[in-house]
């Protein structure tokens, strides 16, 4: 159905955007601040009435906005356009209404920042690119949001940028993206060639005639894009080092909502995945492995922040194998429920931090429970919710999609997912009874208690992440699978479902065994408890708590073998390699860039000689063709 | 065969003459000048001083040939060499008189007959200045490279006015052969159709031979005599001869372009009226070289760029509107 | 006389270039006649005027006979419309929609050149506006040429203009340097190009473009094929294709901006335009991988443009490096040598004009003391000093990067499209792919620029620090904004009239391209015989 | 004019291209250089010439006028350049000016 | 026409090797000016007349001259550059290889050259390569590039004034 409502989702926080962007010097932080959450409050009800008018329409229909045509010539053509269907309404409720939550957070936490207006003009401008990535009609429109989100996070992470690892982090996270955007566009270069169009609409219904080669490739290609956009194994480095941008930040983008855009690209192209087994069969391993990685690394982090971020990656990996195995709605469901509580434990971990005047080593916290009682109950709620303690949200969520994936028949993935299911309770838990239980034992004083504004928002989440879930009780309630499911049968696939089972017995008990470990270790008096406070403060040790190296091996290793690259093309490198390896890829580039830069080393009469082999190259081969 | 015998005979007179005629015309400019300046001139050798070019030539040879030592020997040897060549070669496209029949053939009073008669004498003559610079060069002294870079800068300044005069005449004559373009004044002598092209023209060689009032490049009181101050006898000998002969040349195309070549009334023959004319504008190169103060240097640049070319190329417009016209 | 006829002598499908040689005229003899102190703004008048007046013509050849009375008094009635090209002087100027596209782009560069150099304070700034004029004539001589003559003296009347040109601050070391490498490389490349044209001509017997295809048909096509490859690298050399850029990082720094922007743009412009008429001519119906160099020149110009882009701190010598990588994008313009992409080849140029040229009015505008703003350094907190002028020259730098909503998206997008559409397979796909790595890579490049831009100098730091000591949330250290009191660091006075109106022109025309490519897309519609 | 004659005189003009080349890469006095481009030029209209002769078109001649014009405006201005460049140095060595790199 | 191309070719081929291996820049203007008088004597050969007298007129009498005086401007004594060893290592050895290779290829080219009509030839026509029929096809065919060539002198000019003049126009 075509409708003219759709674009102000995107305008709303658009104009917010440039409005705070032009004013920010003149607005005090309190109006600034207004102006951050009513835009996004007002695409947040924007999105409600598109959900109640998308559901008052039959089976495959959809909200539709044609805006203009952007490239026509011959051969090609480009109407852009605006999509509302479930898929992209369902994530917008999440991104409006979670985002809206988060504003309101911010508005308190980062009142008394110099940079306040800055931080709410890309603020806005995130939601708006987030909101362009949804609700595109085409795969180019989905980039351009993509491309623009992947911007929004770089700004954001790098917001202190006087701070050199907040700038080394958004470089990193720049570059992985880079990679992923590179993917992407590779995706769409061979989508386009195949299939003369990037629109879903076009695509879509041809995917039964393509080859099974092709469409391998372009799905192996969009994986490349999300895995680094939604930080799973191999492209994952950036995500911990992005918790250096304010809390905010981490709750909405990469917990909530941005890391999630890669779910979001299986699901929207899912229609190429169903067709391409072996492309659908890499996006659950993938996200098994992540998921587990992700898992084990989390057991033995100290800051409370990286703790969450590689949980995150650990439930990001959920969702990729439930699209792996084709549960798309379970996917789904479990992106709606990980962002209220992961939202919820971010900005719980915001207010600990905020109160211990920015500390954020877990090991020199404890205690916590009496002075902060309101984090308390609620990060407790969060705690139990990802645990995947009924009948909290995470418990729900995560139990439909490994009853999917037996249902498929994947046993090995499904133990693998049960695995993270006991180590998910035990990191959670030990990070609840480091923070919280015991005895004060930090040294910083009196802390301040925070505000009505940060308080409301954590509260709404708390009561949502507990009770969420509950709007998909197997056999009893199904309002995912009611709203999403349509969209998928439109082109003919069936999403799996099991019920209750002894699987759920067995992830249930696996998880229970998880959190009394981590009790028994971490709980006051515990020895593993002992043991992390006497290090306090010393940097982690250890391939675990050093995300395995894989970093170290990106920058040192990686970079490492360009250093060697360079010095075999090039003789004038050797002060770089003493200067050692400096800085992910972002050194990488530059070490091959610095090699490439010997060639111009100014000599007229090298760059002489340089022309005429290239002369003489070229007559050889034009003699020989 | 029998073609290149005569190109070869006529190329051996040509020398001949030419050096003949040179040598006795060092002599009576010497006297001229004498006479301007109310004296004798030379008188010692021979009856009238007639012998006064023997002479002189062997002075010239016997002299001591110096070379100097921070001079570059081979270009300091080869530059006189170039400068009486080409000289000499420039002659070779120069016709004096309608061919004649000799033994049943006819035989063209110049060496060689191309149908680009003048582009060909111009391309020689352009190579004149390399001997100059080249010596003037090679000797490493800063008189001589003084010497050497003013007179470069002169030719070639004062080369495209007359390149630009000779055009016009081109022009009247529609040929660039010197046979057809004497033929074409038979009734009317370009000097009379084409008078300003005729004043740029004779100003060009006598700034291209490095006469007074041109003389700058050898300029005696200021260069110590220019590019040729460290050369001394034989080579020496031949940057002179190759002046003089570059003064023949230049006033039998003075006579040819605008004189009318050998063109006149019937009662002398062809080649003796193109003598005649010739001879006249010797006269007035030594004429000029007796009454005549030296330009400054600046100025003779400032004459060559801003009067000399504009107007020459003025009257070139106005010629080919003139011949386009009528 | 009578012979004079047997040639097309239309000297209204020449008017652009007779306007732009009169106002170079004009220009010098103004030195001339009026006195100095009172005569540059009129040798400036003069020059922009004469473009303006070349830029009308061709608007009026575009369009055909205008109506109303300004069209009576240049004679309107005399004009045809150019619609399917016609050529004069015997086919040596070709006039038609895409000689008349391209000598638009050269004379809005040259305008914007012109404008940007009122600032400089030399003497003798008739005879740099003389040399614009000139390089802007033979590039559009360059984008018309129907035969070799008039290709290669369109060529050499703009390099010997910008050879000039380049030298032209005569004191200083680097424009000298910039300026010798140019001339002697430059000539190298153009012998090697006369060879090809020699190789050429003697295969077909013609120096006629539409003539030459029929050397194909001959036993042995090896001259054929000698000639088109080292033609090809000659135009290479001049579009600055890897390896044949080799001068152009070290000209691009050593000539002063306004100079740069114009080589950067034009020479690009009206060398791309020649390769199409070339190619045109000359492409083999069934030989693609006599094309192949092109390709592989084209995928080692991104690689090496925008790798060498990423590590540069001089402004200029990275807009350099772009410009490499962006060349190579434009080869993809001629996969498949039919409209789609010469359309999406126009396009990229009119979207490169804009950037660029706004990219270099940026580096123009902070160049204090004689020396131009072409150090990174230089850039340091301009956001808290000029935020407009940062605004616009994240737009360009965003443009450049390939972002949307800025017109270099849209370019690429285009030229993807083309290449994708072009049939060429896997030429196509290897070509798309480098775009892809590459323009990630160079977006790195591009990205220091701009957050260079808004990094605060230490001197603002300490302002700021002085006005805000108060604990940031989570007690990070924290320069954020400054509030009001950042701003005062500004030492600068405003823009200079021309200044502002480059960029923001630049500003709008990127905008532009980038939001509303349809009528772009409209103008470059078949405007060749082509496929 | 037969075809092994056209050939000898290609020949010729691709050695003396080479040659030009050789002097463009091995020597250091930008002089030099420039009379090296001019060698090579002087190759390009070598094989111009006896093209035009071969084809009996006036065209190929033509041709090589131009060259020669742009050749000597191409000469003019690089050795401007180059007593620019020799203004501040004794010598002028192409290796010696590099300030411009990376 | 053998004869000429085999001794004014060898003459060309010398004078070019001077100009490359001369130690003294004057000693290669020298040489140039051999390489342009053998070039000229080629063209003769080859009926380019016309061409053959702007040759010599142009180059050896103009280009060549230019050179010889900005020589001794700048280097009155012999010029010191090529003395010294050069910075770039490797430069000689594979600039000669470069231009080794070049001058096979180009042998190669033109020996395997099939050329584009039948080595049956009509006659020249009259005239050919004469000043006049020169300047016939120069001023009606070409007119165009006849009035381009203006640009690029006018280039020259302007360039020399603003770099070497006295910073006046």
């Amino acid at each position: 159905m075509e409708t003219t409502a759709l674009v102000w989702i995107i305008l709303f926080p658009l104009l917010g955007a440039v409005g705070l962007a032009l004013g920010r010097n003149r607005l005090s932080p309190r109006a600034i601040g207004l102006i951050g959450c009513s835009t996004v409050g007002a695409a947040f009800l924007v999105v409600l009435s598109s959900v109640i008018q998308l559901r008052s329409l039959g089976p495959g229909e959809a909200l539709v906005q044609t805006l203009f045509t952007w490239a026509k010539g011959q051969g090609f053509g480009l109407e852009f356009g605006l999509l509302g269907d479930a898929i992209s309404l369902w994530w917008l409720l999440v991104v409006t209404g979670v985002g809206f939550l988060i504003h309101i957070y911010a508005a308190e936490y980062m009142a008394s920042d110099p940079g306040v207006g800055r931080f709410f003009a890309e603020f806005n401008y995130f939601v708006f690119a987030m909101s362009l990535l949804v609700l595109a009609d085409n795969f180019v429109g989905l980039l351009i949001g993509w491309a623009s989100v992947g911007l929004a996070s770089y700004l954001l992470i790098g917001f202190w940028n006087t701070k050199p690892e907040a700038a080394a982090a958004a470089k990193k996270a720049f570059l992985l993206n880079a990679i992923g955007e590179v993917g992407i566009i590779l995706g769409l270069a061979v989508m386009f060639s195949e299939f003369r169009s990037w629109s879903y609409a076009e695509v879509f219904p041809q995917v039964s005639q393509a080859s099974p080669g092709i469409l391998t490739a372009i799905g192996l290609l969009l994986l490349v894009g999300a895995v680094a956009k939604s930080a799973q194994l191999p492209l994952f480095t950036w995500l911990p080092d992005a918790m250096q941008g304010p809390t905010p930040v981490s709750a909405l983008m990469h917990a909530a909502t941005m890391v999630t855009a890669g779910v979001y690209l299986m699901a929207r192209a899912f229609p190429i995945y169903q067709a391409s087994p072996a492309a659908l069969t890499a996006v659950a391993w993938v996200g098994a492995l992540t998921a587990l990685f992700g898992a084990i690394v989390a057991t033995r982090q100290f800051d409370i922040k990286r703790v969450l971020a590689y949980s995150t990656m650990s439930q990001l990996g959920y969702m990729m194998l439930g699209a792996g195995v084709g549960a798309y709605t379970q996917s789904l469901f479990h992106f709606f429920t990980h962002a209220f509580f992961k939202a919820l434990l971010f900005l719980g971990a915001g207010m600990v931090a905020h109160y211990l005047h920015g500390e954020q080593d877990i090991r020199k916290m404890g205690g916590l429970a009496k002075k902060q009682p309101f984090a308390y109950w609620t990060f407790l709620i969060g705690v139990l919710a990802i645990a995947g303690a009924p009948p909290f949200a995470g418990f729900f969520s995560k139990d439909e999609i490994l009853g999917a994936v037996l249902v498929q028949g994947h046993v090995f993935l499904w133990l693998i997912g049960v695995a993270v299911a006991g180590l998910t309770a035990y990191y959670m838990v030990r990070l609840f009874a480091l923070v919280f239980a015991g005895d004060p034992s930090h040294e910083h004083g009196e802390g301040h208690e925070s505000g009505a504004a940060m308080k409301v928002p954590v509260g709404l989440l708390a009561v949502l992440s507990a009770v969420s879930g509950l709007i998909a009780v197997p056999g009893v309630t199904s309002v995912p699978g009611n709203f999403l499911e349509p969209a998928f049968e439109l082109y003919g696939h069936h999403v799996p479902h099991a019920g209750f089972g002894w699987p759920v017995a067995v992830v249930l008990l696996v998880a229970a065994l998880g959190a009394y470990a981590a009790v028994k270790a971490f709980g006051p008096g515990g020895a593993g408890r002992a043991a992390a406070i006497v290090t306090a403060g010393a940097p982690p040790k250890g391939a675990l708590a050093n995300g395995l190296y894989i970093d170290d091996i990106y920058q040192k290793g990686i970079g490492g073998l360009f250093v060697g690259l360079s010095l075999a093309v090039g003789n004038g490198l050797d002060p770089y390699v003493i200067d050692g390896v400096v800085n992910g890829i972002g050194g990488l580039v530059k070490r091959v860039g610095q090699g490439v830069r010997q060639v111009h080393g100014g000599y007229l009469r090298r760059y002489a000689l340089t022309v005429f082999a290239g002369v003489a190259i070229f007559l050889i081969y034009f003699i020989l063709v | 065969m029998e073609t290149f015998l005569i190109v070869a005979i006529k190329s051996v007179l040509l020398v001949v003459i030419l050096l003949t005629v040179f040598a006795h015309f060092m002599l009576i400019e010497r006297k001229f000048l004498g006479y301007f300046q109310l004296r004798l001139g030379p008188n010692r050798v021979g009856p009238w001083g007639l012998a006064q070019p023997i002479a002189d030539a062997v002075k010239v040879i016997i002299k001591e040939d110096i070379i100097p030592h921070d001079a570059d020997r081979i270009t300091y040897k080869l530059a006189p060499v170039v400068s009486l060549f080409v000289a000499l070669a420039a002659y070779a496209s120069i016709p004096v008189a309608p061919p004649v029949e000799i033994f049943g053939r006819t035989i063209e009073l110049s060496i060689v007959n191309p149908n680009a008669g003048i582009l060909l004498l111009l391309a020689t003559t352009s190579l004149g200045v390399y001997g100059i610079t080249l010596g003037g060069w090679a000797s490493q002294s800063k008189y001589s490279l003084l010497g050497a870079l003013r007179s470069t800068a002169q030719m070639i300044s004062y080369e495209l006015a007359l390149g630009m005069s000779v055009v016009g005449v081109i022009i009247l004559a529609g040929s660039l052969n010197l046979y057809d373009i004497v033929a074409a004044q038979e009734n009317i002598w370009f000097i009379f159709l084409n008078p300003i092209g005729f004043i740029i023209f004779f100003i060009s060689i006598v700034a291209e031979v490095n006469r007074v009032p041109f003389d700058l490049p050898e300029a005696e009181t200021e260069l110590v005599s220019g590019y040729s101050t460290e050369y001394t006898g034989i080579r020496f000998g031949m940057f002179m001869m190759a002046e003089y002969v570059n003064m023949l040349t230049m006033s039998s195309l003075a006579t040819l372009l605008y004189l009318g070549g050998w063109n006149g009334p019937g009662f002398l023959p062809p080649i003796v009226w193109f003598l005649l004319k010739v001879v006249l504008f010797l006269f007035v190169f030594v004429w000029l070289r007796a009454s005549l103060p030296r330009l400054r240097y600046d100025r003779l640049m400032d004459l060559g760029w801003k009067v000399m070319l504009p107007v020459a190329i003025a009257n070139l417009v106005l010629t080919a509107v003139f011949v386009v016209l009528f | 006389m009578s012979n004079l006829t047997t040639v097309d002598l239309n000297f209204f499908a020449v008017a652009p270039l007779i306007t732009l040689a009169a106002a170079g005229l004009v220009v010098l003899v103004l030195e001339l006649v009026l006195p100095a102190e009172r005569s540059r703004p009129w040798w400036y008048a003069a020059g922009l005027g004469g473009i303006a007046l070349a830029l009308y013509y061709v608007a009026l050849l575009w369009s055909g006979p205008a109506a109303g009375p300004a069209a009576s008094i240049i004679g309107a009635g005399l004009w045809g419309r150019v619609t399917n090209g016609i050529s004069v002087f015997g086919g040596a100027y070709v006039v038609d929609r895409f000689t008349l596209l391209f000598s638009g782009i050269v004379l809005i560069a040259a305008f914007c050149t012109v404008l940007l150099s009122t600032a400089r304070r030399d003497e003798d700034m008739p005879g740099y506006v003389a040399l614009v004029l000139g390089a802007a004539l033979g590039m559009c001589v360059l984008a018309g040429a129907g035969n070799f003559l008039t290709l290669f003296l369109g060529l050499e009347i703009l390099s010997l203009n910008l050879y000039v040109a380049v030298a032209f601050e005569r004191h200083n070391a680097a424009a000298k340097e910039a300026a010798l490498k140019y001339l002697i490389l430059g000539a190298l490349a153009t012998a090697a190009m006369v060879y090809g044209f020699a190789f050429l001509y003697g295969q077909t017997g013609t120096m006629s473009l539409s003539g030459l295809a029929r050397g194909w048909e001959a036993d042995s096509t090896v001259l054929m094929k000698v000639g088109l490859g080292l033609v090809l690298l000659g135009l290479a050399f001049k579009l600055a294709l890897a390896p044949f850029h080799v001068w152009a990082p070290d000209v691009y720094q050593g000539a002063t901006a306004p100079i740069t922007a114009f080589m950067s743009v034009g020479t690009k412009a009206a060398a791309f335009a020649a390769l199409v008429r070339v190619l045109l001519a000359l492409m083999p119906e069934e030989s693609p991988e006599l094309l192949l160099p092109l390709w592989v020149l084209a995928v080692a110009s991104m690689v090496v443009g925008s790798l060498s882009a990423a590590v540069q701190t001089n402004v200029k010598r990275l807009l350099a490096y772009s410009g490499v990588a962006h060349v190579g994008y434009l080869m993809m313009a001629l996969l498949g040598m039919n409209h789609q992409g010469v359309s999406a080849g126009i396009f990229y140029m009119a979207a490169y004009l804009f950037m660029n040229i706004g990219a270099f009015a940026v580096v123009v505008s902070l160049g204090k003391n004689g020396r131009e703003g072409e150090e990174l350094s230089d850039f340091t907190g301009l956001f808290y000093r000029r935020p407009g002028l940062a605004l616009a020259m994240t737009l360009f730098m965003l443009s450049l990067a390939g972002m949307p909503p800025a017109a270099g998206f849209q370019g690429k997008l285009y030229l993807v499209f083309s290449a994708l559409g072009s049939g060429a397979g896997g030429a196509a796909l290897w070509l798309v792919g480098a775009l892809v790595v590459t323009t990630g890579i160079s977006a790195y490049a591009y990205l220091r620029v701009v957050t260079t831009m808004f990094r605060r100098s230490e001197a603002q730091a300490e302002l700021a620090d002085a006005g805000h000591v108060e604990a940031a949330p989570a007690g990070l250290v924290n320069a954020g904004e400054g509030g009001g009191t950042g701003a005062s660091v500004a030492g600068e006075g405003p823009l200079s009239w021309a200044l502002t109106v480059v960029v923001a022109v630049a500003v709008i025309g990127t905008l532009y391209l980038g939001v509303a490519p349809q009528s772009m897309l409209a103008l470059t519609r078949h405007v060749l015989p082509l496929p | 004019m037969t075809v092994e004659i056209l050939q000898g005189y290609l020949i010729l003009s691709g050695i003396l291209f080479a040659i030009g080349a050789a002097g463009l890469l091995l020597r250091r006095s930008p002089l030099v250089m420039l009379m090296c481009v001019e060698i090579m030029l002087n190759a390009a209209n070598l094989a111009f010439i006896a093209f035009a002769r071969y084809w009996g078109d006036m065209t190929g001649q033509i041709f090589t006028f131009l060259v020669v014009t742009v050749a000597a405006a191409e000469v003019a201005i690089g050795l401007a350049i180059i007593v620019l460049l020799f203004r501040h140095r004794d010598a002028a060595d192409v290796d010696d000016v590099n300030a411009l790199r990376g | 026409m053998i004869a000429v191309l085999w001794i004014a070719g060898a003459l060309a081929v010398a004078g070019a090797l001077g100009v490359v291996i001369a130690k003294t820049p004057v000693h290669s203007v020298i040489s140039l000016v051999v390489n342009i008088l053998a070039l000229a004597a080629l063209y003769l050969s080859l009926h380019a007349e016309f061409m053959a007298l702007i040759q010599v007129i142009i180059y050896a009498g103009a280009i060549m001259i230019l050179f010889l005086f900005v020589i001794a401007l700048l280097t009155a004594r012999k010029d010191p550059v090529e003395r010294s060893e050069g910075k770039l290592e490797g430069q000689r050895e594979l600039g000669i290889v470069a231009a080794v290779t070049g001058a096979i290829l180009m042998t190669a080219v033109a020996l395997s050259a099939g050329f584009g009509r039948p080595v049956a030839q009509e006659a020249l026509p009259s005239g050919f390569g004469s000043p006049a029929a020169f300047g016939r096809e120069l001023l009606t065919t070409h007119i165009l590039s006849f009035e381009l060539t203006a640009f690029v002198l006018m280039a020259a000019v302007i360039g020399v004034v603003v770099l070497v003049g006295q910073r006046k126009l």
